[in-house]
């Protein structure tokens, strides 16, 4: 088991210039079904295998997709994400960076209405390991196991995960949420989910200065999820105020601190680690040492 | 991207919100004439991108053209909150009868813009939300529909019983948001909003940060940015395809990925360093990129050590090592280096680094302390 | 019985300018339970022995209506049909005229959203006799009774119940739908409520050139309503492509035309009246005779 | 409203969709200077609203500046399904090389705007749309959402595989929403747009009705009416609230309401009388309101005879028998007169009307076929 993507889930790529290609060809490599792409004036072509259409309508009809990721610029990636949700599928994965926080306003408003789940934007997508890779994760450093990782940074969770496995812990889904201030999914969508995988013993949270999303899972986390949780949150060092690269990451009250976070998080009673290393040892401390 | 006062009042102007008729200045003698055109008493403001102007002695009521000179002579070159007071707004002075506020900025949680609107105006807004709460009253809005005349009317009888100022604050109300929608801004704000003694709803001051994700479809409001010195250079380098912030420490950190970034800069600190910066390559760095990297953070003469992590996704180790060398072969420096390597073509990178006498480490806190061992080492030598 | 309004239902009234006021007072004195009127600025005082309130928000809050009849200017009635809708109420009445058709298409999406039905715009609105009357009907010549009464016109619709009164065949409830080319229910919205609606033995529908509402009431009539619907439709006069007063009323296509309004109720079983006259016959047949 | 080709032009040039460079003019002798300013050869198109004015002989294609003169000379004050010819368009000739339709209109049964667009255009698209229904596609608008680019791109997917074809005319589709949307348009539509021999995408011809109701929003729009004589009649007859038609019969109508008015035409028609005009007088009538009513219709010649029908429910009897009366005062006539008179205060009008000298009718066919009597003695007489 593992949630939202398996190595059944059907993926269609929205966007085939040289990201959208170079990963889409990653993708089918790692194993991900990819059935069909997406883009305007390539229809009728194939790239890596699979058929290519000019709208994500026409590739729906086609080829019936459940998942689409989508790797347009940021000047079209908001009509993207409604394309691919309107044309049906049932999870958008939106690797953009820099759309307009006001587009993402309305496209979460339609994707409800829709009922399309999204991750993202300005994420690296998700994987469950072994399984599907739907995004630009190196699938490398993954190994198929037990610990679902959430986190709103990209290169991060790639730290995290090594380390993880590395230290024999494998990943039943790992999932960057996106650093963006309006994203689609976040952590209490994910613990849901995870909460009910058979698969996941364990669920580690990556988070950030900025905003109060991990103080909204641990409240989650302490009413709804059983499962034992193992947080981090990075930030320490920036200076108040200051953009650190993701837009989500301002330090806009004094919830949005780590030092708020983390004090939070342990009074909901989750374990927090300093650096990544200790996420190891909390994790071994609750999972039991597997090297 | 923040805008200065008088920069947003002239967009709050365009979309028909009354604010006063002002005059930018940037030397003493044309806020004497701007005094003399818009008829004393005026006031004259400094225009920082920072609050408390008014405390730190950045705004000043004056009588007479003579006495606006004086004003804008002790204003100019002031530092406020570290930015430096180069632009005035000289606003006609006002009788004012009340202070009110207003602003909108998105709610990250409700995934949604929100109005807010409160009777105690002109003072610190967030303090009055955490200390009376009831005080602020709050409006969602639906971004597809806009502000609507009843929701907007709805909020402006929470300030105003009478139905005239009520009426001309909820059409305020209305074209803040367009304006906030037509922008595609972060967050507008008028604090205070003021009634005047003959009746009349103004806007004394104005506050709008863009939102830079935005600023492809408004590429004339890249015109209106007025970078501080630390600002332009951080704008350099995101020209370059580079997030830099520069802080006060003595290990330069270049890292891909922000998270990591700030996780690298927490490991330093954690060890008992201090970081020097927040510099993110970002994925798929070409080794240009790099070469820029490097360069911004020699050019900081604080940095004792630069610590390079790397975790290879997308970004490919052997593209940042070819870059380095490229760089170290360009820049001239003494700075002790430490690179810590790991991911996609990771091999590849080390033995690239190895060729140019560099030796690469794999794991990030041994990366850290190695370049804080050699920044203390630095600050001996 | 009767539909959507009875005399309990609690009414409150947008608009009390001279038109609002005037027919407040005339629905109060029919018997219709106004609890609370709205107009901006005018808070606070009572009109007519019913509270006033700045905005439909404070007056749902103090007084819980269930249904709201707008005569607000058409300028503003856009807004104010939004505001009572999100106010909470379940029925909207917009009396007013000349609102723009887009605005209407906009209205209908969130209407429907927050589950509020919406009678009109440009509609003399709707009264079941001796219980409450929610518009400018002239509530002397209804008698209540089991005929239900669906008409896109405002006086035709006094002309046709004035006659039906007067040779005995009262009024379940009598509906003018409005003449705009976009309004909120249709003849098949009623027609559903009739059909479950126990006082209601028949249904006169009265339509006019333009549109195919009338073909769509048919076909739902032969589908699905089992009581006798007699038909009647007016505009044999009028020249294509002229406006007839009614927005509604511009023969746009072949199927606008009354002739073929007519053949196709036909078709579908319904029998059309050619003179108001001639209504009262078909009803008299279907029901007996009552003078 | 319905605009002139050469308005819905330079309204679709304001939102950016490709239209040719034309000139309108009113004399042949601008047709001339026109042709000599914007190159040969030129199309010369009579500005009517009607359509099938190319059957008609209302356009030309001429290759010099006296041609143009002659062409518009021939067409000026022609008149074209009953409307004169008074303005001309002068448009630089293009070569076709495909004729394509697109257009937006109000769908009433799923009350949305929807987008229709069909490879077959340049044509009657009405005879397209019943003929061979599957040559056009349809894409319903969201209105709160407007016309999205994906959905254009679909559409516009269909009509042409070649990509930089397709993306021209998605934008087009955009702009044309954009259109509809931003002047409360009723329908917009562009027959052809063309695609050029050179690749290019461009709307040939231009089609806009405004909604009505909508105009307190565009009051710059108004001076855009350009009425016909008949049409002024219909305007001035609005400009007292009154809404009019004229018709070719000989039986004069005053009724309070739509429905009723057009039933009362009805019935007329039914017992064998014409109706010489449909004339609201809407609800809460005036007396001055019906003084105006009463002068349109004397004014017709062709009336013989004049039936008012009034069912008093918000129009009050006593109201429109006292304006009728002073309307008779003023206006000397020898018409005939048919009341009909029953609802709201209905005792108290009879009574005005009896005090004058007139009986009223309480049965509308009664009163029909009285009124089709008297048209018929008066047209002995």
């Amino acid at each position: 088991m593992s949630i939202l993507i398996d190595k059944n889930t059907r993926v269609m790529v929205q966007g085939l210039g040289r990201d959208g290609s170079f990963h889409a060809e990653q993708m089918k490599e790692y194993g991900t079904n990819i059935v069909a792409g997406v883009h305007p004036g390539k229809g009728g072509s194939s790239i890596h295998g699979f058929p290519v259409f000019n709208t994500a309508e026409d590739a729906a009809r086609e080829t019936d997709p459940e998942c689409s990721v989508i790797f347009v610029p940021a000047p079209f990636a908001a009509d993207a994400i409604l394309a691919g949700a309107n044309a049906g599928v049932k999870l958008v994965v939106a690797v953009t960076e820099g759309i307009p926080v006001l587009d993402m306003s309305k496209i979460v408003i339609e994707l409800n209405e829709l009922g399309t789940c999204l991750a993202g934007p300005n994420c690296p997508g998700l994987i469950s390991p072994d399984k599907s890779k739907v995004g630009i994760m190196p699938g490398g450093i993954f190994k198929r196991g037990s610990v679902g990782v959430i986190s709103r940074s990209g290169t991060l969770t790639y730290e995290v995960v090594n380390q993880l496995s590395l230290a024999g812990y494998g990943q039943s889904t790992a999932i960057g949420m996106g650093g963006d201030p309006v994203v689609g999914m976040k952590y209490n969508d994910y613990l849901e989910l995870f909460e009910e995988d058979r698969e996941t013993e364990l669920v580690v949270i990556v988070g950030e200065i900025g905003g109060t999303d991990e103080q909204d899972a641990a409240s989650f986390v302490k009413d709804r999820i059983s499962k034992p949780v193992v947080g981090y949150v990075v930030g320490r060092s920036a200076p108040p105020g200051k953009r650190m690269g993701h837009a989500g990451a301002i330090i806009s009250g004094a919830d949005s601190t780590v030092e708020a976070k983390v004090a939070f998080l342990r009074e909901k009673d989750i374990p927090v680690a300093d650096t990544v290393e200790q996420i190891i040892d909390l994790v071994g401390d609750r999972l039991g040492g597997r090297n | 991207m923040k805008l200065e006062e008088f920069q947003a009042k002239k967009l709050f102007r365009e979309y028909g919100i009354p604010v006063p008729d002002g005059i930018m200045v940037t030397t003493a003698e044309e806020a004497r004439s701007a005094a003399e055109k818009i008829e004393c008493p005026v006031v004259v403001k400094a225009q920082v991108q920072a609050g408390g102007r008014g405390k730190a002695g950045g705004v000043k009521l004056v009588k007479t053209p003579a006495e606006a000179y004086m004003a804008a002579d002790s204003i100019l070159g002031m530092d406020i909150k570290s930015f430096r007071v180069e632009r005035l707004l000289v606003d006609p002075a006002v009788s004012i009868a009340g202070e009110y506020y207003v602003g909108i900025t998105i709610d990250r949680r409700k995934k949604l813009p929100v109005m807010m609107a409160s009777a105690s105006g002109g003072v610190d807004i967030e303090k009055v939300a955490a200390e009376t709460p009831e005080k602020i009253f709050f409006q969602e809005i639906n971004p597809e529909r806009g502000l609507r005349s009843f929701e907007a009317k709805q909020l402006a009888f929470q300030l105003f019983t009478d139905k005239r100022k009520a009426l001309a604050t909820a059409s305020v109300m209305m074209k803040l948001w367009d304006c906030f929608h037509g922008i595609d801004a972060s967050l507008v704000e008028i604090n205070p909003l003021a009634k005047l003694e003959d009746g009349s709803i103004i806007a004394l001051d104005a506050k709008i940060v863009l939102d830079d994700n935005a600023m492809f479809k408004h590429p004339v409001m890249e015109e209106m940015r007025l970078p501080t010195p630390s600002e332009q250079k951080e704008l350099d380098a995101r020209s370059h395809g580079l997030s830099y912030v520069q802080l006060d420490g003595d290990i330069g950190c270049m890292v891909n990925g922000a998270g990591l970034a700030m996780a690298t800069m927490d490991v330093i600190k954690h060890l008992g360093g201090t970081p020097a910066n927040f510099l993110d390559i970002g994925g798929s760095s070409s080794p240009e990129k790099v070469i820029h990297a490097m360069e911004l953070l020699v050019s900081d003469s604080n940095v004792k050590a630069v610590f390079i992590n790397v975790f290879g996704g997308i970004t490919r180790c052997d593209d940042v090592a070819s870059g380095l060398v490229a760089a170290l072969r360009e820049i001239q420096t003494d700075i002790p280096l430490v690179v810590r390597m790991t991911g996609t073509n990771e091999e590849e990178g080390i033995r690239i680094l190895s060729d140019f006498g560099i030796t690469a480490l794999k794991d990030m806190t041994e990366g850290a302390r190695e370049a804080i061992r050699l920044a203390g080492e630095g600050g001996c030598s």
